[in-house]
């Protein structure tokens, strides 16, 4: 390149001038908490809940998940725009969760965010020139007329045209817009970006173009992108590995076709199967999941994705219960999870502690329901009835810790560890994984692209 | 988080805006150079009478020691005694005596707006654009300009002239009462006597709630406008609801949401209004007593009324609160749902 | 604004189908703004038949929720439905009903789901509160009798615990069971119709997965008619019997659901499909649309798309196509498959084929072309 | 490439590339100012530098004193628009002729053309204003469009806030213009009558007299009832036109108000200047930081909101009375410094929701992703923003403290005696509003209320051009702001 570039300070982050394919980033039980916002004791939001990986130079490394799994948590942290809790994010010999003065600067130049929202991540009272050349100002970068130049060549490298540079963000499509801030985030160069669900807000036919774009200055520029989205589509297409992550945790990382095509973790099955093909003659084996993700704050105790899990594993001596009941014993786990979470008004406080009815004393209704017309063995009778008793005195809490501690199984109580499934260092969280039980994808349907 | 642990969360907030309230009283009492105990004795100079007038109001003591005393005796609610307006009475009792009448006024100076402002308010957010809406919101701006001591002056000179001008006399219209004097509070629950009392109070419970119904119209105008815009309302008329129904329980219910504190915020308001008010009108309430007190250079009471204002403004804004918790489910609710 | 009014009234609608449930013909509807007048839905038809599900596909500002909106009589000033405009539901024509009149159909005859489940629900009234408000209107239902019937309901719907919820505000919901709460509102009207307005957009797939399973099973059960509203390709493909593509205000692709993904004749829905990274697996660039979606601020006197077709000819730029049926691939041999493209019917010359929508185009004594181009 | 190289061009080079239109623009403003120079300086010699010099170390007093001196001459310059030029002082010969006035024109006339002049010239001005926008616009802004031109265009739309504009300029002009305005001089008329004298033509003697101002104004008195008054457009028995009026002293209502105004201006805008900043500077910081800077501000605002503002106001402008700051401007000053100071809260909490919308934005998250200093992403990517909801409740604010000001002089608080201040007429007025002399209280409030409306209509324009979709979410803050402490 013969453009006049940085001068990468002797400060340090020497990691960052690895070889293409090397490591360049290497994230190890990285953790990101949210204060709540009570004054008085209150749960922090566990977004990234201990997550590690790494980077290579010059790939795209995939995050997947659905809305709070910490997927946008974990790039913000990445580029320092959180601080993390704890853990730590290697480059070579440097903690970049740690840096501070100079060598943070040296980070900031070198890691770049494209945001989601081309409406709000472009300040519509700047030209699309003084928003694209201020990282340049920041940083000291050349003179001001060679930065005047450079945001010229940039936009035109983007596919705007130069005359733009007096132009304001209201004047451009949402397409533009993201390009603008595509340019603003390679200003200075940079050797890793953070795509923050970079095309979602995009049209189709406007998301193809940005997705072409960034590639073709992947390859130009040599940049190591982490690509952040929940359109399993647009990860499949751009990215040369994909981490799942639910819950805060990363469930399955692996290189995207493999990942794609044979999933290993229940999470990544149950995800892949839930996107709808745009072919209609697609005939599809899917797995509805039930329920919602549980509150991040409260996350369950063993693997995160055990409250939603098909194919969770039943404790030793229940292997025969058939499979409507041990739904229904789910179902009334699940249903007593969102009581507890459920908020009392000061009425219902009132009326329970005089002993009245209130909505919460229904639970022998939600029993009723869920078991009326089943032939519950004891072992499982006697917990139930139990779990029924202490919740219909308001206490959810204790009538959980029973029902797991009685019908719980190894999912319910210890957070599994990262099994390689492939010869393709590929990971996956599952109890289900270990030898002694059956692999995922020998319980469920069937999932994936290799039909 | 809780709506009570919200609530909670509000009321302890308020302990040290009490505190500071407090004492940027205490500072600006002290930080001129009137001297309390100068103002006690008057202008007969006599130095040993000054002198034990100072050490009976702590004020040989240092300014630190003096600071505490203060606060301990506020916040324990010994409110001391009058020196100057009305030597020798405790505070307590002056409050008894002049408190009730600026309730009274206040209490329909909340009133009045809250039903006449803010029904003209929906009527016109709910045909805006029309010829209606357009001088019901003039007129709301207008009244709201209008300085209330301007409008109390024109006020009793327009009454005390009604015969001249209207062809009936105010004074003895329906009951006989007087446009200069405090209301006659006694045995408010005859009704009789509450008329009375409310007509008396009227022209300056208009006057002190002028700039409330202006507001209310004009914020009630919005809120209904903004309302009706809402997805929710477009659902309720998908469902079927009919019109006059989406209004009543769709949008006014909302709508009355953001004029909570608004309200309750005038209603706070009215205190320094009321000096004005009172002194035109000549009611003897509390806010006369504070000018007086100001004037006669009464600091000690001047310092317990302030207190009690403090505690009056921290009650209101926890009533505020207590109507958003009720009112707005939402209240507090920082969490996702389950 | 003269020049279209009779314009549809000759083309479109291959099939005048009385049977059918809705039937909406040269709908055209605009809103004035200070500076000019955007029509946001310009002249477009379709009917759904009964217990039949039309996906309508598009990108935004391409004038689908304001479909929506005009069926469900939502269209409030500064827009305002042009008088040409038809809207036949059930055999009765709706757009020039009062509202009180309107509020019998709405609910009753036709419901709908919007995009955001929670600015869809009053947030100071409880789920049941609001479900059972429909039920009072349109079944008769009241106090406890209704209470029950919405604990059915959200039973229904696949709520769990529907006792206690029934009692819940909106915002105690997730957003897969708001949308499911407005779901059973939608049913406690007990409509023919349902309308969708992109009710998965805001969702998580997982979740998508749920309500659209959900939807499906009370189709079934309830013999609904389904009008779909999407911009996802896939989800089109998963829930539509028959799919209309729009853009820019107008229907320019309307086909049963196989035949139009397998057999797509418009360059737009081509385009689109081929934008889909997933239809593309393995190739290395993306096709791409190039240019951006306009805004429909005139009566359209050329083909809109024109400008970002790719096989775009000098024509394009000076008739507007109008709706024509084209060959089909598929076995459905009654298929009706139409495209507004001049590079249609394909057995005719390309001259032929552009008198032919010049013709349709024209509206009736005016001869010229491009009428009503000029006067702006 | 040449089209390139000049769009990199600064201003002043383009200001050399082409000088002609902003030439153009200078001359005329040049012209402007020479014509009025005079009064300029006057205007610059009556602030209260005496307290400046004063509290300056010995070895400047020296240079001060020089520069005062210059000042002082320069503030003799004639001018064009001032009373010497067209003089409305004069007295009326039995023939009907005026002797002493403007070209022989009655006192009533020469008077009239004089305001007139002086509004045009402001009105000149104002055009100027709007001229160099768009000389700036069109001949020196790289971008054809930019945000701040929708708004200036939606207000040119709105004639409300036109409305509310004219008022406030037409109010600015009459505080600005004071001693040129008035039929008479407050120095004159109202603080040192016996200093000053006046001729009229007596028929008892049958010649021109000389007579105190002060033995005049005895004879003008409006007291209502008794015979006794001057109204507004009337002369009284000296020859004298008085616009609105006398007051109960017999002095004139007009040059009364003309000089109440400038005192209530000055209050609003140097107390707004205090708020305003401290508003701002908080607001920014409390919009970035969050968290405990934050929940601090919220505390020392609502602190200093739980006390009625009105009543602190009172106390502490009478605690302060006998001290240096209460005479200073006087104690215009310390009345601005209280209202600034009891006021930052209100303006705070309006200004700090949109700051936190502001601060959620995902530029400034961009922004803090390559390095920005924290003090230049607030100034450079939330200043802008926050400004324009300021600038609303400044105007709505605005119009509240000079209901305040005015609220305090009528109980006889503030303001120091004889400067003339719109709620002491009113107050002096009180006993006749029901008579003759109704205008004493009446045109004061009058003038108030429409002046108020005119910050208000202002506001909603200000609103509306900067934010054309929200209407309510700002409406909340207007009542503490526009109620002036419940005055």
């Amino acid at each position: 390149m013969s453009r006049p570039g940085p001068e990468r300070t002797a400060t340090g982050l020497a990691g960052l001038d690895c070889d293409p394919g090397e490591t360049l980033l290497s994230v190890r039980d990285l953790r990101t908490y949210y204060e709540s916002g009570d004054l008085i004791g209150g749960q922090p939001v566990k977004a990234v809940d201990g997550v590690s990986f790494d980077v290579k130079k010059g790939e795209t490394l995939g995050i997947v998940g659905e809305s709070g799994c910490g997927k946008t948590t974990l790039g913000r942290t990445l580029v320092r725009l959180e601080a993390a809790t704890g853990g730590e994010v290697r480059v070579g010999d440097d903690d970049v969760t740690q840096l501070s003065g100079e060598d943070l600067q040296a980070w900031r130049r070198n890691a770049q965010v494209v945001f989601q929202d081309p409406e709000s991540s472009l300040n519509d009272r700047m030209t699309v020139g003084e928003i694209v050349r201020e990282p340049l100002d920041v940083h000291d970068w050349g003179t001001p007329a060679e930065r005047r130049a450079r945001v010229r060549s940039l936009l035109e490298k983007v596919g705007l045209q130069e005359e733009h540079y007096y132009r304001y963000p209201h004047q451009f499509s949402g397409g533009q817009r993201q390009r603008v801030g595509i340019a603003r985030a390679l200003a200075l160069e940079p050797e890793f970006v953070v795509l923050d669900e970079p095309v979602s807000a995009l049209d189709v036919s406007v998301q193809a173009q940005i997705l072409n774009l960034l590639m073709d200055l992947q390859e130009e520029l040599g940049l190591t992108y982490l690509f952040i989205a929940h359109d399993l589509s647009v990860v499949e297409h751009i990215c040369d590995r994909v981490a799942v992550m639910y819950l805060g945790n990363v469930m399955e990382l692996g290189p995207t076709e493999e990942l794609f095509e044979d999933p290993a973790n229940p999470y990544t099955r149950a995800l892949l199967s839930a996107v709808p093909e745009p072919d209609p003659t697609a005939e599809i084996d899917r797995m509805t999941l039930r329920g919602t993700p549980p509150s991040p704050r409260d996350p369950p105790q063993g693997c995160p994705f055990s409250t939603r899990c098909p194919v969770k594993i039943r404790p030793e001596g229940f292997e025969d219960v058939d499979d409507e009941t041990w739904e229904a014993i789910e179902v009334f786990r699940e249903t007593l999870r969102a009581r507890s979470r459920a908020e009392r008004s000061l009425s219902e406080q009132a009326r329970e502690f005089l002993g009245f009815e209130t909505r919460f004393a229904t639970v022998d209704e939600v029993v009723e329901e869920l078991f009326a017309d089943r032939e519950l063995p004891g072992s499982i009778r006697e917990p139930v009835d139990r779990a029924t008793d202490l919740a219909r005195d308001g206490d959810e809490a204790p009538a959980l810790d029973h029902l797991r501690e009685e019908l719980g199984s190894v999912c319910d109580h210890e957070p599994p560890a990262a099994h390689g499934v492939d010869a393709t260092a590929r990971e996956s969280r599952c109890h289900r994984h270990d030898d002694e039980y059956e692999e995922p994808a020998a319980v469920g349907p069937s999932v994936g692209d290799a039909e | 988080m809780s709506r009570w642990s919200y609530f909670a969360r509000r009321v302890l907030l308020m302990i040290p805006i009490v505190f500071f309230g407090t004492t940027i009283t205490f500072v600006i009492l002290r930080m001129g150079p009137i001297d309390p105990a100068a103002a006690v004795i008057g202008a007969s100079g006599d130095t040993e009478a000054y002198t034990s007038v100072r050490r009976s109001l702590g004020l040989d003591q240092p300014l630190w020691l003096q600071y505490v005393d203060y606060l301990r005796d506020l916040f324990t609610l010994q409110f001391g005694y009058s020196w100057v307006v009305n030597r020798g009475r405790p505070v307590w009792e002056l409050i008894g005596v002049y408190a009730p009448r600026t309730i009274w006024l206040g209490f329909w100076s909340v009133m009045l707006p809250l039903f006449v402002g803010l029904p003209l308010g929906f009527y016109a957010g709910l045909n805006p654009n029309t010829l209606s809406d357009y001088v019901a919101s003039f007129g709301g701006i207008v009244w709201r300009a209008m300085p209330n001591f301007w409008l109390a002056v024109i006020f009793v000179a327009v009454l005390t002239q009604s015969e001249q001008l209207f062809g009936f006399q105010w004074e003895s219209w329906l009951v006989e009462t007087n446009i200069v004097t405090p209301p006659e509070l006694q045995r408010l629950w005859v009704p009789e006597n509450f008329f009375g009392a409310f007509k008396a109070i009227l022209p300056a419970a208009l006057v002190l709630g002028s700039a409330s119904m202006g507001n209310e119209m004009r914020i009630g105008r919005t809120a209904v406008l903004e309302t009706k815009n809402e997805n929710y309302v477009e659902t309720a008329r998908a469902k079927g609801v009919p019109g006059r129904k989406i209004v009543y329980k769709h949008v006014f219910r909302n709508a009355l949401i953001p004029l909570v504190p608004i309200i309750t915020g005038e209603a706070f308001l009215l205190l320094g209004g009321s000096v004005l008010v009172e002194t035109v009108f000549s009611i003897n309430g509390l806010g006369y007593l504070f000018y007086a007190a100001t004037i006669n250079a009464d600091l000690p009471l001047v310092g317990s009324l302030m207190f009690f204002f403090i505690l009056l403004s921290v009650g209101i804004n926890i009533v505020q609160d207590l109507l958003y918790t009720l009112i707005d489910p939402r209240v507090g609710y920082g969490g996702e749902g389950a | 604004m003269v020049a279209d009014s009779s314009r549809s009234d000759a083309g479109t609608a291959a099939e005048p189908a009385d049977d059918r449930l809705l039937e909406v013909e040269n709908l055209q509807t605009v809103f004035h703004t200070e500076r000019e007048t955007i029509r946001a839905v310009d002249g477009i038809s379709f009917g759904i038949a009964e217990g039949e599900t039309l996906g309508l596909v598009g990108e935004s500002g391409s004038g689908k929720s304001v479909t929506a909106r005009s069926i469900m009589g939502l269209v409030d000033s500064p827009g305002e439905l042009l008088p040409d405009s038809s809207i036949r539901f059930d055999g009765r024509e709706l757009t020039g009903l009062s509202e009180t009149q309107y509020e019998s159909v709405r609910g009753g005859g036709v419901a709908m789901v919007f995009q955001d489940p929670l600015s869809t629900l009053n947030p100071v009234y409880t789920v049941g509160n609001q479900i059972e408000e429909a039920l009072s209107l349109h079944r008769g239902l009241s106090g406890l009798e209704a209470t029950e019937k919405a604990i059915e309901l959200l039973e229904d719907v696949g709520i769990p615990d529907a006792a206690r919820r029934v009692s819940e505000y909106p915002h105690e919901f997730s957003g897969g069971m708001r949308q499911r709460a407005v779901i059973a509102m939608a049913l406690a009207c007990d409509p023919d119709l349902l309308i969708c307005d992109e009710p998965t957009t805001a969702l998580d797939v997982t979740i998508q997965a749920q309500i659209l399973e959900l939807l499906a099973d009370l189709q079934e059960e309830h013999g609904l008619s389904i009008l779909f509203i999407t911009h996802d390709m896939g989800v089109i493909a998963e829930v539509c019997d028959r799919v209309a593509v729009m853009y820019a205000g107008e229907v320019v692709e309307q086909a049963p659901v196989v035949e139009l993904f397998e057999n797509p004749r418009h360059p737009y829905t081509r385009g689109l499909l081929r934008s889909i990274p997933s239809t593309q697996r393995g190739a290395d660039r993306l096709e791409t649309i190039e240019g951006e979606v306009p805004t429909p601020n005139a009566p359209a006197t050329d083909c809109r798309f024109a400008p970002r077709c790719p096989e775009a000819f000098d024509a394009c730029r000076e008739v507007h196509p109008e709706p024509v049926p084209v060959a089909t691939e598929t076995a459905d041999a009654d298929a009706d498959h139409t495209a507004a493209c001049l590079l249609y019917p394909e057995d005719e010359t390309r001259e032929q084929a552009v008198d032919r929508h010049a013709i349709e185009d024209a509206p009736p004594g005016a001869g010229a072309v491009d009428s009503g181009g000029e006067s702006r | 490439m040449s089209v390139v190289d000049d769009e990199d061009a600064t201003l002043r080079e383009r200001l050399a590339d082409e000088p002609v239109p902003a030439l153009r623009v200078l001359a005329v403003v040049a012209v402007l100012v020479a014509v009025e120079f005079g009064a300029l300086a006057n205007l610059v010699m009556s602030l209260p530098w005496d307290a400046v010099g004063a509290a300056l170390p010995g070895f400047l007093q020296g240079a001060a004193a020089t520069i005062a001196g210059v000042g002082d001459g320069l503030a003799g310059l004639p001018t064009l628009l001032s009373r010497s030029v067209i003089d409305n002082a004069g007295y009326q010969l039995p023939s009907g002729e005026w002797v002493g006035t403007f070209m022989g024109l009655s006192p009533a006339a020469a008077w009239l053309l004089r305001v007139a002049l002086i509004y045009a010239y402001g009105f000149v001005w104002l055009l100027v204003g709007w001229w160099s926008y768009l000389v700036y616009r069109d001949n020196y802004r790289h971008a054809d469009w930019a945000p701040v031109d929708d708004m200036v265009g939606r207000f040119r739309n709105h004639s409300w806030g036109l409305f509310g504009l004219a008022i406030i300029f037409a109010f600015v002009v009459l505080a600005v213009f004071a001693p040129a305005l008035g039929p008479t001089t407050v120095d004159a008329n109202i603080a040192d009558p016996y200093l000053h004298s006046i001729e009229y033509y007596s028929e008892e003697t049958g010649g021109v007299e000389e007579i105190y101002v002060g033995d005049a104004n005895g004879e003008s008195q409006s007291r209502g009832q008794g015979g006794e008054n001057v109204g507004p457009m009337q002369y009284d028995q000296y020859d004298r036109f008085h616009p609105f009026g006398t007051l109960p002293s017999g002095k004139d209502l007009f040059t009364f108000m003309a000089a109440g105004a400038r005192v209530s201006l000055f209050i609003g805008v140097a107390s707004l200047v205090l708020a305003g900043g401290a508003a701002v500077v908080f607001a920014l910081a409390t919009a970035y930081y969050k968290g405990l800077v934050d929940l601090g501000i919220v505390i020392a605002s609502d602190s200093i909101q739980a006390l009625p503002q009105l009543l602190v106001i009172m106390l502490a402008s009478f605690v302060l009375s006998g001290t240096w700051l209460a005479n200073l401007y006087n104690g215009g000053v310390v009345l601005a410094l209280l209202f600034g100071l009891t006021g930052w809260p209100g303006l705070w909490r309006a200004v700090r929701g949109p700051a936190l919308q502001v601060s959620e934005r995902e530029w400034i998250d961009a922004a803090k992703s390559f390095g920005q200093r924290p003090s230049v992403t607030m100034r450079k990517h939330m200043l802008p923003y926050v400004v324009g909801y300021l600038l609303i409740y400044a105007s709505l604010t605005l119009g509240g403290v000079i209901i305040g000001v005015a609220g305090l002089s009528f109980l006889g608080l503030g303001i120091n005696a004889p400067t003339p201040e719109w709620g002491r007429a009113v107050s002096a007025g009180q006993p006749y509003v029901a008579t003759p002399s109704w205008h004493i209280s009446l045109l004061p409030g009058i003038l108030i209320v429409i002046v108020v409306t005119g910050f208000n209509a202002l506001g909603d324009g200000i609103r509306d051009a900067i934010d054309p979709q929200s209407d309510v979410e700002t409406g909340q803050q207007d009542q503490t702001a526009a109620a002036g402490g419940g005055a």
